[in-house]
């Protein structure tokens, strides 16, 4: 119970960490040096420092929202396993767990058409064709861990997968798809590019336009969150072994390890990917989804009908 | 008697939760009724109206209690004819009236083959009792077929399936707001209610082909229906067509159940009937809801064209507030209700492929869950939509800037809605447990306890109350240190702003329109003059490819066969000895 | 002997009529001898209730369960309808449209009708029922002529001479059916009771064209498709009482008189299929009246046409048999008998008021007209059998008979009938009570509420049928039924 | 005699069907209706019952004076003698009649009894003279022809009670003189008989 809360808060502390590290091996890989591994960190307090200038447009949705959004992405750290397992918790439903990641775009599409700004709904609208499609990915998903495992609570998918020894191909191909999906969700390239501010690129930027101050920073923090549980529920649920499943210091340290060392691989695989896709029209992300689509559908084939 | 016509009131689970959806939902309807009425105060009857309206409340609760086919019908009919007064109500805007005159055919269909299916359950039982029939089912085991197909057909047009659904996006609209949440919201549930009884109960279970035809048809709805939902800017008719969505999910879940019954998946069953029967109550409170702020919005501004709104939540704040709760519950936001049911239909659905043997039927079941998921991620966009476009943002028209007061029963209603959603969110194991217990009696397994889903919900609502309460706090803390500004919307810099310019109903659906528009019958014309126009339009594709020309198709046959009256008498005179020579020839030939 | 009583009053009103210049006081009278009518009928219907049958006068007068209900609807009408034409025909000498004459030979014709009515419903003798079939031709052609105007002239020349042909056709088939048992003919064998008993066919042949001969030639006073023709020009024409008395008692009484003859034919071996021919000539009528009403411009012709629609059921409902079918096919003659009288005499308020028939160029009459259009929507619910009016039970009663007995096609069509039926009336309906016209300005009519009680009269009578159908009435009605056979 | 007169019967028929002067139509129709007032005395005479005579007066009466008489008495006054365009035209019909004749003797082989078949032939011809006129005064002598059939018919096939024969003979003069009426008013508000102006009541 203690250990749980404890990783979840490693995870919230950790997130911008790991978006700082994202942005620095982009960097790195471009070729030029860019920003301290700590910025989104530095930015974070910058904007919560900063007075907040809010549209005169703008409802009640603008003030709760960035509350919200980072409460929900708070509650989903809570619910999710690092690097610590024990398999009989109450809490972890699978179901729960996506859908109070939804609570976050939600939010965001609804902050986007609050401030009556052309962007703003531009971009709300986008995201949103773009989360009708990745759907039936999430259900496909999730069914294909439910028929790995036979059970929806991601505590005791990951035991289950982290003692697995033998790894079938679906398992991979399955992967991948997450993996697809994970890109789409979190607004990265090639279905989102959330360095600039184009309106031909924009999707999740374009909808926080006016948002500033310490909304901004609630945002930027719950999607720095978002992407770092993203991250974790794939590490836990496709790659957990090493996980630990006992409160042994051993364990703990051997998993923290391993949990940081496929982190940082993963950010780097994002990175690639990243630097090496243009971004995407808007009418052909439903491609790229299609593409996470059948490898979900191969993989439950795979798992399913051999 | 010959017809068993006694008052013999059902009591079993099923009739009493269908009973308890109806009077639940209706109570904080009628008190919203009690000031939206008052608007119509000056042109319409409101006895008319209350009279009316009870009347089919009551109706409504004559369906679900009558034990008796005959009794059913006929409360089944009264219901259809006082909502039709209801939808009518409005008699003023010919439109209404036209589309509560498709309404009242339809239901009336829906009345004919739901007669013919009782008439076969009569056929082969010799019974009209409900009761009687359950303990007569082994007459039915070959007939099961005919019956389920005309209960199919009869519920679902009611229900409002594909291709059965054309009258719900036009009577909902038609109707007074309050009567549309009650039609969207309880008697949509009647007939699933009908639906369960005699499939479930009546029939003891059915096959699992005409469970995977259940399936189909209601994966097929759900699919066709959102598309439609996401395309229109009436805020109405996309509830309406949502509510057809809904009704989808519902039915396809029940197939489900059908299909894990047949193949003696008790558990499983169970699951998805239960899901199945939440849902119903899930949906009635968020439709209801969602309807009811819908109406809220025609009363303040006059119009439901979602182009001539926005902006809405500064005048109708507390409104603003209990819709969105709605929207967050049709998208499925956790801890609401909707949430709390759709959850329980994905799971049930991977769960039950887990169960089965079969890979063909794995196949098929995988499939429709995924359309079924393409589903709610249509529903959440419709949602945001309706209730982005209405609500924030600025006015798009001086409709939406001069208000009218709402008033406060209006409000309370919706207050008492929100709260129904909220709280059988949270606590939906509860729910879901209890609900369990009893659909297993239609499984067929007496005494059967199973906690499908754990307590989580209560416990991460508390979690996400807590931690909202923190920030709340922390944001306060920051506030007094910094201070807030209003300015004019930034949007990158541009200076003079107009309404117009924001992102309007038809521009929001528009990447959807692009990819499923064949669907909705989008068309988009550009005209190039002086100024360029964008015009884009939606007609339901099946109403005009199916219903269309059946209509003309019959008008065409009664234009040949009124011919026949051609006022000559010696025709006449000719057509009785040209019958009497042919009959004479008939009836020795053949009889 | 209530018989006396009854027909000495009729009589003597219809005597009176023709000799007192004062109509108000005839049309008064003619209420009062309505309402004894009524009397009496109710008692012989609790007589009939406790013993059975009533058979007077060496057995030629016989009453039983079949025929206490074609009076209780006759009388009933009747009723009505007497009201009713009291205002009416005041109203109509008031605006001159008919002259005091023709008054006085309404009143004398309208107790002509009911006497011959009477005649039908009590003989015994085949012949007298044919006779009486034969007054109400005569009674009714100069009340379906009554304004003398060309198109209700025209109504009643094909009113007269097809009515004449299809009773001259019945008579040949009434007497081949005589020949053909082969048996010395005396005034005991033409009873229908000594049929019932005793009639055997020499030649099978010769029965069959004999009841198909009655069959359409009876049938076309009770309006089977596609003898039908004098019926529906006939109702558009006349007088919305006597449209009311024709479509709401003489089709009843012509399907009776067929019902008479069936109930003989069909204990004969060998010919029980003649059922068919009430099952096609139903299935011809529902077809092309239902088709026929979405196209009418005319709402009494609209009512004809629907009244069409309704024999069909009925007689669908007598071809199908089985208690179910035969119960309701009766139900369904009743309650269809009180609604039409319902609708017609509404219609007539709205002619009254409007002067014209065409359905277009009626509007609004929920602000013009509101009670005349509540009782619209009424009879439009009786007529179209929905629920809570006994027309539903009738017509659920029918088609789960015909399920049950396997007649799916017929039943199939039957249901897409009354749907087609039921949206041509609603669509004519609701327009002419909700739709705004060109005028700028609605405004209530004091004639609305004026005539409004006969109206309200027929509703109890629905309502009372409907109530009491399934325990005070019901055995009569089932033993109707059984009289009829199942 | 009862041979002589059912051939009068027969041929006054294929006469009348081809017969355009409505007043000649009427003549026929008398002497038929003659003809059949003596097949009545006759039967009683052979039979020796009292109702034969009793029919046979009023048909002579009726049918033979009275209506006659009323009939061409209304055609001089409404100067419609010709019947102008038939819609089955006399050649034609009176090809029907003889065809007509000759189905009825051979269906009715086994009636052993000509007025039988005269009835038939009667009833055939008065349909097609309902069908194939305009005026309406010729449809009514078709329907009074007609009638005559149905008489013929009922004398020849059974025997009823007096007052049964009494009241239906009576009905049919009733039905007869109500259409003469009637005729009457249809001259007075169409100012013609034809009726093809009596089809405005149609759809």
């Amino acid at each position: 119970m203690i250990i749980n809360i404890i990783q979840s808060m490693i995870l919230i502390i950790a997130a911008p960490l790991f978006s700082g590290i994202l942005k620095r091996i982009k960097a790195i890989l471009r070729g030029y040096e860019g920003a301290p591994v700590l910025q989104p960190y530095f930015d974070i307090k910058k904007l919560l420092s900063k007075e907040r200038v809010i549209s005169k447009s703008s409802s009640f949705i603008t003030t709760v929202g960035p509350i919200i959004i980072l409460s929900a992405a708070i509650l989903s750290a809570f619910l999710t396993p690092v690097f610590f397992t024990a398999g009989n918790e109450l809490i972890g439903n699978m179901f729960i767990l996506i859908f109070i990641l939804s609570i976050i775009k939600f939010f965001n599409t609804l902050i986007g058409l609050d401030c009556a700004c052309t962007f703003g709904g531009m971009g709300s609208s986008r995201e949103m064709f773009i989360y009708m499609f990745a759907e039936p990915v999430v259900f496909l998903i999730l069914a294909f861990v439910y028929f790995e495992t036979k059970s929806f609570n991601i505590y005791k998918i990951a035991k289950l997968n982290a003692v697995r020894t033998d790894i079938s191909s679906a398992h991979i191909v399955a992967a991948i798809a997450f993996l697809i999906w994970l890109i789409a969700e979190n607004a990265r390239m090639p279905v989102d590019n959330p360095e600039t501010h184009l309106e031909l690129t924009m999707v999740h930027e374009a909808m926080i336009l006016d948002i500033s101050g310490r909304d901004l920073a609630y945002i930027e923090l719950a999607s720095a969150i978002k992407l770092a549980i993203f991250l974790t529920i794939f590490i836990n649920i496709f790659l957990p072994f090493g996980m630990a499943v006992s409160l042994s210091a051993a364990a703990l340290i051997k998993a923290v390890i391993l949990y940081l060392i496929k982190m940082l691989v993963f950010l780097l695989i994002i990175a690639i990917v990243e630097i090496s896709i243009a971004k995407f029209r808007l009418f052909r992300v439903p491609e790229l989804i299609a593409a996470s689509f059948s490898f979900a559908i191969a993989a439950i084939s795979m798992m399913y009908f051999s | 008697m010959f017809l068993d016509f006694s008052f013999g009131i059902m009591k079993d689970f099923l009739s009493l939760f269908f009973i308890f959806i109806i009077i639940f939902i209706s109570i904080p309807v009628l008190i919203y009724s009690g000031g939206y009425i008052g608007e119509y105060r000056k042109n319409y009857s409101v006895k008319y109206h209350w009279s009316m309206l009870i009347l089919f409340l009551l109706s409504m609760i004559g369906v679900v209690l009558s034990s008796n086919s005959i009794l059913f019908m006929v409360f089944w009919e009264i219901m259809s004819i006082t909502s039709f007064f209801l939808v009518i109500y409005e008699y003023k805007n010919k439109e209404n009236l036209k589309s509560g005159i498709l309404y009242f055919v339809m239901t009336h269909i829906s009345g004919l083959f739901l007669m013919f299916m009782f008439g076969f359950i009569y056929k082969y039982t010799g019974q009209t009792n409900f009761i009687k029939i359950t303990q007569m089912y082994s007459n039915l085991e070959t007939h099961k077929g005919i019956i389920f197909i005309f209960a199919l057909l009869g519920f679902g047009a009611k229900a409002g399936l594909v291709p059965l659904h054309p009258w719900l996006p036009k009577a909902h609209p038609s109707a007074p707001s309050n009567i549309s949440a009650l039609m969207s919201g309880v008697m949509l549930k009647v007939a699933v209610y009908g639906f369960i009884r005699v499939v479930f109960v009546l029939l003891g279970g059915v096959s699992y082909k005409y469970g995977f035809i259940l399936l189909f048809t209601g994966t097929l709805t759900a699919l066709y229906t959102i598309i439609n939902a996401l395309l229109q800017n009436d805020i109405k008719k996309l509830l309406a067509y949502s509510s057809a969505e809904n009704i989808g999910l519902i039915f396809s879940i029940l197939g489900l159940s059908i299909i894990l019954n047949s193949l003696k998946l008790y558990e499983s069953s169970i699951m998805a009937l239960t899901a199945g029967l939440f849902h119903c109550l899930n949906h009635g409170v968020f439709k209801s809801l969602l309807f009811t702020g819908a109406g809220s919005v025609l009363y303040a501004t006059g119009t439901k064209n979602m182009n001539e709104l926005g902006g809405l939540h500064r005048k109708i704040k507390f409104t603003s507030i209990c819709v969105l709760i709605g929207t967050a519950a049709i998208a499925a936001i956790p801890p609401l209700n909707g949430f709390a049911s759709e959850s329980l239909i994905f799971m049930s659905f991977i769960k039950s492929v887990i169960a089965i043997k079969s890979k063909a039927f794995v196949l098929m079941i995988v499939i429709c869950g995924t359309a079924l998921a393409l589903v709610a991620g249509g529903a959440i966009y419709s949602a945001v939509k309706a209730y982005g476009i209405t609500y924030l943002g600025e006015a798009r028209s001086k409709k939406a800037e001069n208000i009218h007061r709402i008033p406060i029963s209006m409000n309370v209603g919706m207050a008492i809605l929100s709260l129904y959603s909220i709280i059988l969110g949270v606590f939906s194991p509860f729910i879901i447990n209890f609900i369990s217990k009893y659909t297993a009696q239609y499984i067929f397994i007496k005494e059967y306890r199973l906690n499908f889903i754990g307590y989580e919900t209560i416990f991460i609502s508390i979690m996400f109350i807590v931690i909202i309460t923190l920030i709340t706090i922390v944001s306060r803390i920051l506030d007094r240190k910094n201070k807030t500004e209003t300015y004019e919307t930034w949007a990158c810099g541009f200076n003079n702003f107009k309404p117009n310019m924001q992102y309007s109903g038809d521009g929001y659906s528009q990447p959807a329109a692009r990819y499923f528009g064949f669907v909705g019958g989008y068309k988009k014309e550009v005209i190039i003059k002086d100024t360029i126009t964008l015009k884009q339009r939606v007609h339901d594709v099946i109403e005009r490819q199916l219903y269309n020309p059946v209509v003309d198709f019959i008008t065409f046959i009664s234009g040949r066969i009124v011919k026949i009256h051609y006022g000559k008498i010696q025709i006449y005179i000719s057509y009785i000895f040209i019958t009497l020579i042919i009959s004479v020839i008939l009836v020795l030939k053949l009889v | 002997m209530e018989f006396i009583l009854m027909f000495s009053l009729l009589i003597t009103t219809m005597i009176f009529s023709i000799f007192t210049k004062d109509i108000k006081k005839t049309a008064i009278i003619n209420i009062i001898s309505s309402v004894i009518n009524v009397a009496v009928v109710i008692y012989l219907m609790f007589r009939i209730n406790s013993i059975g049958f009533l058979s007077y006068m060496n057995n030629s007068i016989y009453i039983d369960s079949l025929s206490i209900i074609q009076m209780f609807v006759g009388s009933g009408v009747t009723f009505i309808t007497a009201i009713y034409s009291y205002r009416y025909v005041l109203n109509e000498l008031r605006d001159e449209i008919i002259s005091e004459r023709r008054a006085r030979v309404f009143f004398t014709l309208f107790n002509a009708f009911v006497i011959s009515l009477l005649i039908i419903c009590i003989s015994n003798n085949i012949m007298g029922m044919w006779i009486g079939l034969e007054g109400t031709t005569i009674a009714t052609t100069f009340l379906i002529g009554l304004e003398k105007n060309k198109l209700s002239l025209e109504a009643a020349w094909k009113y007269v001479i097809l009515c004449s042909i299809g009773i001259g056709i019945g008579f040949i088939g009434i007497i081949l059916m005589l020949y053909s048992a082969g048996q010395e003919t005396t005034v005991l064998s033409l009873n229908w009771t000594n049929l019932l008993n005793s009639y055997k066919p020499i030649n099978i042949d010769m029965a069959k064209i004999a009841f198909t001969l009655i069959f359409i030639g009876i049938g076309t006073k009770a309006g089977f498709v596609p003898m039908h023709a004098w019926f529906s020009d006939g109702h558009s024409e006349a007088p919305s009482p006597v449209s009311a008395m024709v479509s709401g008692i003489l089709l009843n009484i012509a399907l009776y008189v067929i019902v008479r003859f069936y109930i003989i034919i069909k204990m004969v071996s060998g010919i029980e299929n003649v059922k068919y021919l009430f099952i096609i000539f139903a299935m011809i009528s529902l077809l092309v009246s239902a088709f026929t009403m979405l196209k009418q411009t005319n709402y009494k012709r609209l009512l004809a046409f629907s009244s069409i629609e309704n024999m069909g059921i009925i007689s669908l409902g007598i071809g199908f048999g089985g208690h179910l079918g035969i119960f309701g096919g009766l139900l369904h003659s009743i309650i269809h008998s009180f609604g039409k009288t319902l609708l017609f005499l509404v219609a007539g308020n709205l002619v009254s008021v409007y002067r014209t028939k065409r359905i277009d160029k009626i509007h609004k009459l929920i602000k013009t007209m509101p009670m005349n259009g509540v009782f619209l929507i009424l009879g439009m619910l009786i007529v179209t059998g929905a629920p809570p009016f006994g027309s539903f039970f009738s017509e659920f009663n029918i088609l789960m008979e015909g399920i049950n007995k396997g007649y799916y096609f017929a039943v199939t069509l039957y249901a897409l009938c009354i749907l087609i039926a039921f949206a041509a009336l609603l669509n004519v309906f609701i327009r002419m009570i909700f739709v705004k016209g060109d005028e700028e300005e609605y405004k209530r009519f004091d004639k609305d509420s004026e005539n409004i009680v006969p109206v309200i009269i027929s509703l109890i009578y629905v309502v009372f049928v409907t109530l009491t159908f399934n325990n005070i009435l019901y055995p009569i009605l089932s033993k109707a039924v059984l009289i009829i056979g199942i | 005699m009862l041979e002589i007169l059912s051939a009068v019967i027969l041929i006054s028929a294929i006469i009348m069907s081809s017969l355009r002067r409505v007043n000649l139509l009427i003549r026929g129709f008398s002497v038929q209706s003659l003809a059949i007032s003596l097949v009545c005395f006759t039967l009683g005479f052979k039979t020796g019952e009292v109702h034969y005579y009793i029919i046979g007066a009023l048909t002579l009466l009726v049918k033979t004076l009275i209506i006659p008489i009323v009939a061409s008495k209304s055609v001089r006054e409404l100067k419609i003698n010709r019947e102008m365009k038939l819609i089955i035209d006399g050649y034609w019909s009176s090809i029907l009649t003889a065809l007509s004749i000759a189905t009825t003797y051979v269906f009715l082989d086994n009636f052993n009894n000509d007025f039988v078949k005269a009835g038939f032939v009667l009833m055939v011809l008065g349909g097609i003279i309902l069908i194939g006129r305009k005026k309406a005064i010729s449809q009514m002598i078709g329907f009074l022809v007609m009638e005559n059939g149905l008489v013929l018919f009922e004398i020849s096939m059974i025997k009823m009670t007096l007052i049964i024969e009494i009241l239906i003979i009576l009905e049919v003069l009733m039905l007869s003189v109500i259409m003469g009426v009637m005729v009457f008013y249809i001259n007075k508000a169409f100012d013609t008989v034809n009726t093809d102006y009596l089809s405005n009541i149609k759809e």
